[in-house]
């Protein structure tokens, strides 16, 4: 009896295997591996729109969408089986768009030797660790989370702010810490508060977004900030939980505020309570990359793409932005862009040099790890970025001397 | 009468499968897509070439050792849910040696089966002393060691072993090659090791089943476990050898997903395979041989339904609801045609062969005495 | 209330259970309802109070067919039946039992008090407050009764209700439908097998065999004029045995037994080889966990276990089992036979010498065993297809041959008069042979006539009769009712 | 009173509410002698369609109604199954635990992160000024968790001091004497288990309108069907119990989250999420017969009873079997 249903299938099977394959474009093919949804209002939909910038403006482009390929989605699925789907359909270039495949995008790579991959915010094109074939990009975001850092240290009133994190590495670190210095300068220089009274407390959820059963719940973690006593809250993470519950809080009354990341609409959850949004705009990168494979002319290499300072908020230049938001007072918001020219004043003294930052603003001595070791000295700028030296902005290996919440 | 019965069961059997192909369909178009286009895509991404093909037998090969496991748990009334969580030790447990020991492939693989095997059943031993031994339903003791071993994956990857430059929590660095099982060919990556040991388990459950006393303790134990007790079976023992044997049986297809799919430590490295098996077999009645072949169809939805994802922009989910459906409306079938063939009018020769699960709250019956 | 009963019909499978039974029951009266077990009687009783349609036939009330579906609409016409395992809910209390059921205007307040006054006049005792689950079978049937009661019914039907309850709540209950009927004018149907307890109280008696109404009789009648309508023949009483005692096999010293319900504390007793030691009591007075206790199913809180001088007290069930001790359940399918396994298997269960299993070799046991044991049925069948009677044989089949000691939890309960002698037979050949006998049933009689010793268990305590040919029936049920102290008098 | 704490609690009441009505849904459900093993997955199908139901129609009313509705629906499939099909409850539950998780996830795919309608923030007069209690039950609360507290209340008023109550449990407990009763046993059984079901779906808009606003993937009340499913046990099948079973854990889970905010602990991060299933093991040890008689009998025997009474937890006795009426 089971033959039977068996042997259906296999006729159905052997029917639809009859069908003719979906026919192919000119032009490059490009694929687009996102780590969530493409939707996610945070890291993922920024990469998506990225992408889509790609495709309007270098014609003939077509972009292949792989989203959620992650373990709690898609565990079954691994980068080589998308990859492969991907450049049966014909795609020359695959931006797999989280640290997350950085592993995996070097193993697959050497698999598809002309097939040009392109792992975003990691660096082994920068180490040389990775396969000829693979380059890597990643935005200053660290500028803008500065800024954002100030909007919260302006805003807080019980000095109590609260920075939610994912995991704990070089990259979440290094932005956590910059959100931290930017704090307590607004904090101290315009507020006039005691840096040493700034409570600044990360809490890590162990992924870049809520995984139930795997990292800390999310809300719960908001929710226990603002019921700890933080009337700011800070999202380090790829989803907007940080601004739903500053939203629902600020309906019940309580002057709570939160501070979005990673996508220019961040703000939208909840506008009113929003003191603005670092973001990452992807657009100009990938169009840069995506034309010279197109060209044939790529070579792979390693990116680190700084804010266009005449406008950072210019969707064709800036590969980093801050968008204020609704929840600003016009007061802070003022001191805020005073503080925003002070950084761009800073960022013109100190010009990239080969196509690399050489410091960023308040990263400045004296600063020391949670440990104690002295990370620059008086008057010393923490280097970006330097191969084989930890202490560096890029490795940062542990928080920030004044900062609560675990480094590793 | 003969005739009606036979159109009857065709009928029983093949209407559950096109009605869920059906309800999939109505799905695909209220989103907006070409129910044709998407089984094209599941199809030419499991069969398009031989490379597509071994993706497929890589899904079947530890879903059949899940399956296997899990005919065994079933024929003791054993509710095996932690069947994934056996997988994932498993898979931990070959991560270890791939990781800790050097020696030349041939010596060292089977070290790694072996220490898979042993981390599946000491998953599994530990759902069954909450049984048995403490009156913990085995659902909910599965439930809670499939997450406390997604836990253990996690934390391994992101602490012990995260790679030098720092963890993601995403992976361990790679094993080593000598570590790895070998594939066939390039055209078709698929480890024949594991392929010939899939097969050597199908025949060896199939066989332990029928003619052996063990066999035949589990069955008594899972129909009826206090009898089966009076008669003299160690109850206690039994059911515990069912989740170790399962356990262990399941742990050799999470040490395939570690050393040869991902080649390291992933999170989750089961991949929902083990709740597969799980529909797999309640599907087939818990039948030995049948549970590899409706496992290879399914095998062909999971493999197939990535392209579904690249092709078509249509969650994998789809794959999941057409698997969820089939298996539903096939065991409501079931329940249908017994309804109408036991029917005071035809004779009560129909007596459904159900893998005898117990229910949620007969806890601590089993074996608690002895 | 007159009823009466027009060509009933009812088959279960093959089984012709009611064929074409006509009967008219007067009011007023207490009806006994004869025959031995499967003769059908609970089947029809079951029938006229509406647990179970008929195939064919009808039922007139005062005049006037009924055609009611469930109980409850049997009860509104006025008859109710208490079932042989009282139909409450133990997680209820006495009130919430009694409550359920009655009209939906009743409060818990007017169900109390209805509750008190119905048993007061009886002499029940009842607490509205104890969950049924702590009460005796006697006491639940006495709620029973009071709630069939408070609905109305005229018309009592009681199946097996001496069964399982001891001497004085016999006579309480006996008294009590005595008052009905003669006092209220109802209609009391008896159902029994017990011949003493029809004669004691029937006024007329009806007779079913094989499904068949086979004769109806006026009281008085001897006892001999109706075994003699119930089996269509004579039956020799069933003889006294007496065989040839050995040493003591099975040692309890001072053993005392916690289980859920009741705490046996230090009973010592030997058993010796070729004895029949029958345990009485009520359900739950302490003889089935001393049983238990003797294979080890329960674990004694103190005393020790030996069977021929080896320690058992710590030996789990499989190695009592290996030492020679044999035990069956009360419970066939529940506790003993594996639904779903056939002849065969179960066979090939008993034999664990070995990994792999023969099976040729067990189907030709198997053969050899439905032949010797006289079962009706087939090696391949399924246990579950076979009747009781052919379960218990093959119960009895899987038992070792000549154990040491073979402890029979009411070794014939729901056998017919035939299964149960045959069965008896086989247990006092194992006997001969050497091999001690401990076995309880509900069912006095039976302790009385195979019995060797006696020991009567009420709430935990224990009571040794030494020599059984000195019991009675009678004696035993005050006994079971806890009346030990007026007994050793 | 320290505020801190208040807010704690305030905030540990509003995010169990889910719990507690899913888990007095399975207990209502469960006591009819049905189990709905599919709780983890109708919870979020019915949070999936709840959302897209108050997206669609911009009320939150049609999102809760709808959520009602897919929870019935599920758990009419399992009853439907058990009664008509016989076919065994576990194993139809679990496949629509799988089935149902998967649905959501497909159907909510366009819904992902979509703003939509929320449930207001509501505080209740008088009974907010109470002290303690007020700040922390009656202040700042979606309605569903005003329904939640009414629905603890009602259940067991229903089940232990009403007629139609005594039925529903003796269809669980003993379903010959129900029957016996004139009760219909298999449309008790249809009733409850929609009822139940129906609690359960409210339990998804709960999340999805409220407590975890909108629509994600993976969703984020996953696993917690199962965590109702082992208070239920917990709670011994007792309303009461069943809530405070559920005000339990979520505490245990947000005093575990606390552990990690504690500069002296030095507990790696995803160990942390071992925490709530090692609680659910713990307490269904805890009800288990024999580690409750184990424990019981390092007690004075005096003292043995009523723990005995507190903890036991005995199912209704006919929970998952099929009752056939003849």
């Amino acid at each position: 009896m089971r033959k039977l249903f068996l042997a259906v299938l296999i006729v159905a099977v052997g029917l639809l295997m009859a069908l003719p394959a979906v026919a192919q474009d000119d032009g490059l093919t490009f694929g687009m591996i996102l780590v969530g949804p493409q939707s996610d209002r945070g890291w993922s939909q920024a990469h998506y729109e990225g992408g889509q910038y790609v495709e309007a403006n270098l014609p003939g482009s077509q972009m292949l969408v792989f989203e959620s390929l992650n373990s709690a989605d898609a565990p079954e699925t691994t980068l080589l089986q998308v990859v492969t789907e991907m450049v049966d359909q014909g795609a020359t270039l695959i931006i797999t768009s989280s640290d997350a495949f950085e592993e995996d995008t070097d193993v697959v790579a050497e698999a598809f030797p002309d097939v040009t991959f392109i792992n975003a915010s990691g660096d082994n094109a920068f180490t040389g660790e990775a396969p000829a074939n693979v380059g890597n990009t990643m935005g200053q975001v660290e500028w803008a989370k500065l800024i954002a850092g100030c909007a919260a240290g302006l805003t807080t009133e019980t000095g109590s702010i609260g920075y939610l994190g994912p995991l704990i590495n070089g990259e979440t670190r290094r932005l956590a810490a910059s959100a931290y210095l930017g704090a307590r300068y607004c904090y101290e220089n315009y507020k006039g508060g005691d840096p040493a009274a700034l409570t600044f407390t990360v809490t890590w959820i162990g992924f870049w977004f809520n995984i139930p059963g795997v990292t800390l719940d999310p809300t719960a973690e908001v929710n226990t900030f603002f019921d700890n006593g933080a009337d700011v809250v800070m999202s380090g993470i790829d989803t907007p939980e940080v601004m739903t519950v500053a939203g629902q809080r600020a309906e019940r009354g309580e002057s709570v505020y939160g501070v979005a990341y990673d996508y220019a609409a961040g703000c939208d959850v909840a506008p009113g309570v929003c003191l603005g949004v670092p973001y990452f705009n992807w657009g100009p990168a990938y169009l840069d990359i995506a034309t010279r494979v197109n060209e044939g002319t790529y070579t792979p290499e390693w990116t680190w793409n700084g804010p266009d300072w005449s406008d950072m908020n210019n969707p064709d230049t800036s590969s980093v932005g801050f968008i204020a938001g609704d929840g600003l007072s016009e007061e802070n918001a003022a001191s805020l862009d005073e503080f925003i020219a002070m950084l761009a004043t800073f960022a013109e003294e100190h010009p990239d040099a080969d196509g690399l930052p050489t410091a960023f603003g308040l990263w400045e001595g004296p600063l020391a790890l949670q440990d104690g070791t002295v990370l620059a000295a008086e008057g010393e700028f923490v280097k970006p970025i330097e191969a084989d030296n930890p202490l560096t902005i890029w490795y940062l290996p542990q928080l920030l001397e004044g900062m609560v919440g675990a480094s590793e | 009468m003969t005739a009606n019965r036979t159109t009857l069961r065709v009928a029983l059997l093949v209407a559950p499968i096109l009605l869920s192909l059906l309800i999939t369909a109505v799905l695909v178009l209220a989103v907006g897509k070409d129910p044709i286009e998407v089984m094209t895509a599941i199809l030419e991404g499991a069969f398009r070439n031989s490379n597509a093909i071994a993706g497929v037998v890589n899904f079947w090969i530890p879903l059949t050792f899940a399956c296997l496991g899990l005919v065994i748990t079933f024929t003791a009334g054993l509710w095996n849910i932690g069947v994934e969580g056996q997988m994932m030790m498993g898979a931990v447990f070959a991560s270890w040696a791939a990781r800790t020991i050097v020696l030349p492939t041939p010596l060292l693989i089977p070290i790694e089966i072996v220490l898979a095997m042993a981390g599946g059943a000491f998953w599994g031993v530990l759902v069954g002393v909450l049984r048995v031994r403490l009156g913990v339903n085995e659902i909910f003791g599965g439930v809670a060691l499939n997450a406390l071993a997604s836990v253990i994956v996690i934390y391994l990857i992101s602490g012990p072993w995260q790679p030098p430059e720092g963890g993601s929590a995403q992976s361990t660095p790679p094993f080593p090659a000598e570590s790895l099982l070998p594939e066939m060919s390039p055209e078709f990556p698929v480890s024949l090791l594991a392929l010939v040991l899939a097969l050597v388990i199908i025949l060896t459950v199939y066989f332990a089943l029928r003619g052996t006393r063990w066999g035949l303790n589990l069955k008594a134990t899972g129909k009826n476990p206090r009898s089966a007790l009076l008669l003299g079976v160690p109850t206690t023992q039994t059911a515990l050898s069912a989740f170790i044997v399962c356990g262990a049986i399941a742990g050799i297809g999470g040490a395939y997903r570690v050393l040869f799919t991902f080649d390291s430590l992933r999170p989750l490295p089961s991949g929902g395979i083990g709740f597969l098996g799980l529909l797999v077999v309640l599907m087939v009645a818990n039948h030995p041989l049948i549970a590899p072949i409706v496992g290879f169809v399914f095998a062909t939805i999971l493999a197939g339904s990535t392209r579904l994802r690249v092709v078509l922009q249509l969650d994998q989910s789809l794959a999941e609801v057409l698997q969820g459906f089939v298996v539903l409306l096939v065991l409501m079938a079931n329940g249908l045609r017994g309804r109408i063939l036991s029917s005071p009018r035809s004779s009560p020769e129909v007596v459904q062969e159900q893998p005898a699960p117990t229910t949620v709250t007969s806890a601590a019956e089993a074996a608690s005495h002895e | 209330m007159e009823i009466e009963l027009q060509h009933i019909h009812k088959r279960f499978g093959r089984v012709h259970a009611n064929n074409d039974i006509s009967m008219k029951l007067r009011g007023g009266r207490i009806i006994g309802v004869l025959g031995e077990n499967g003769a059908g009687k609970s089947t029809l009783m079951k029938i006229l109070s509406g647990y179970q349609p008929a195939d064919s036939g009808a039922i007139l009330i005062d005049g006037r067919e009924v055609d009611y579906h469930g109980p409850q609409a049997a009860i509104a016409v006025g008859v109710g039946m208490l079932q042989q395992d009282p139909l409450d809910v133990p997680a209820f209390t006495v009130v919430e039992n009694f409550l359920y059921g009655q009209p939906p205007a009743m409060t818990r307040r007017e169900a109390r008090a209805k509750l008190a006054q119905i048993s007061r006049e009886f002499g029940f005792e009842l607490d509205p407050e104890t969950p049924s689950a702590r009460l005796s079978i006697g006491q639940r049937q006495q709620l029973e009764i009071v709630r069939l009661l408070a609905l109305g019914v005229r018309t009592l039907i009681l199946d097996e209700p001496t069964t399982g309850i001891s001497a004085q709540q016999k006579t309480i209950l006996f008294d009590a439908l005595q008052a009905l009927s003669r006092e209220q004018g109802m209609t009391v149907l008896l159902v029994s097998h017990k011949l003493e307890d029809v004669i004691a109280l029937c006024d007329e008696v009806v007779v079913l065999r094989a499904g068949r109404l086979v004769g109806d009789k006026m009281m008085p009648a001897t006892k001999a004029e109706l075994v003699q309508l119930m089996f269509g023949q004579e039956i020799a009483p069933q003889e006294r045995s007496s065989g040839h005692i050995g040493d003591a096999v099975l040692e309890l010293d001072s053993v005392t037994i916690q289980d859920r319900r009741v705490r046996v504390e230090s009973l010592s007793m030997n058993v010796r080889a070729g004895e029949v030691i029958g345990l009485a009591g009520l359900d739950g007075s302490g003889q089935e966990a001393l049983m238990r206790a003797c294979v080890g199913l329960i674990n004694v809180a103190g005393g020790r276990v030996r069977l021929n001088g080896r320690d058992l007290t710590r030996q789990s069930y499989r190695d009592r089992m290996h030492a020679g001790l044999a035990f069956s359940a009360a419970g066939r399918l529940e506790e003993g036979l594996v639904a779903g396994l056939t002849l065969t298997e179960h066979m090939a269960l008993m034999d664990n010498s070995r990994a792999m299993i023969d099976w040729p070799a067990a189907r030709q046991l198997s053969g050899k065993q439905i032949e010797r044991y006289n079962v009706r049925g087939r090696a391949e069948d399924r246990i579950e297809t076979l009747s009781g009677g052919n379960q218990q044989r093959w119960l009895m089949a899987l038992l070792p041959e000549q154990p040491r000691v073979m402890i029979l939890e009411q070794p014939t309960r729901g056998l017919d008069i035939d299964s149960a002698r045959w069965v008896w037979q086989l247990l006092l050949d194992r006997r001969a042979h050497g091999t001690a006998i401990i076995f309880n049933s509900p069912d006095l009689d039976e302790i009385v006539t195979y019995s060797d010793r006696i020991i009567v268990f009420f709430a935990g305590r224990f009571h040794v009769i030494e020599d059984a040919s000195t019991a009675t029936v009678d004696a035993l049920g005050h006994l079971i009712g806890g009346n030990f102290e007026e007994a050793a008098r | 009173m320290n505020e801190e704490l208040l807010n704690i609690l305030q905030t540990l009441v509003t995010s169990s509410s889910p719990l507690v009505i899913a888990a007095l849904g399975e207990t209502i459900t469960e006591r009819a002698g049905v189990v709905n093993l599919s709780l983890d997955g109708s919870i979020t199908l019915a949070a999936a369609v709840g959302f897209i139901a108050a997206v669609g129609s911009g009320s939150t009313l049609i999102g809760i109604l709808a959520a009602m509705l897919t929870g019935a629906l599920v758990a009419l499939i399992i009853v439907v199954a058990d009664i008509e099909l016989k076919q065994d409850q576990v194993a139809i539950g679990f496949v629509l635990t799988l089935l149902a998780a998967s649905l959501a996830q497909f159907i909510g795919q366009s819904y992902t992160r979509v703003r939509g309608p929320e449930l207001p923030f509501v505080s209740l007069t008088f009974l907010k000024d109470i002290p303690f209690l007020g700040p922390v039950f009656f202040t700042d609360h979606n309605p569903l968790v005003y329904v939640s507290f009414i629905l603890v209340f009602a259940t067991w008023w229903w089940m232990f001091r009403t007629r139609p109550g005594l039925a529903l449990r003796a269809v669980g407990e003993r379903p010959e004497s129900a029957f016996a009763r004139g009760t219909n046993v298999n449309r008790l059984r249809y009733i409850y288990t929609l009822v139940g079901g129906a609690l359960v779906g409210l339990a998804g808009a709960a999340y999805s309108l409220s407590i975890k606003p909108g629509w994600t993937n993976p969703p984020a009340m996953r696993g917690d069907g199962w965590i109702a499913l082992a208070i239920v046990i917990f709670g011994g099948w007792h309303p009461f119990r069943v809530v405070l079973g559920a005000y339990l854990f979520a505490g245990l889970r947000a005093i575990s989250s606390a552990i990690q905010r504690s500069p002296d602990v030095q507990i790696p991060l995803v160990l942390i999420n071992a925490l709530p299933w090692l609680l659910m093991i713990g307490t269904l040890l805890l009800v288990s017969s024999g580690a409750i008689e184990r424990l019981l009998r390092a007690l004075p025997r005096s003292a043995q009873v009523w723990t005995r009474n507190i903890l036991r937890s005995d199912p209704p006795a006919a929970l998952g079997t099929r009752f056939e009426e003849h």
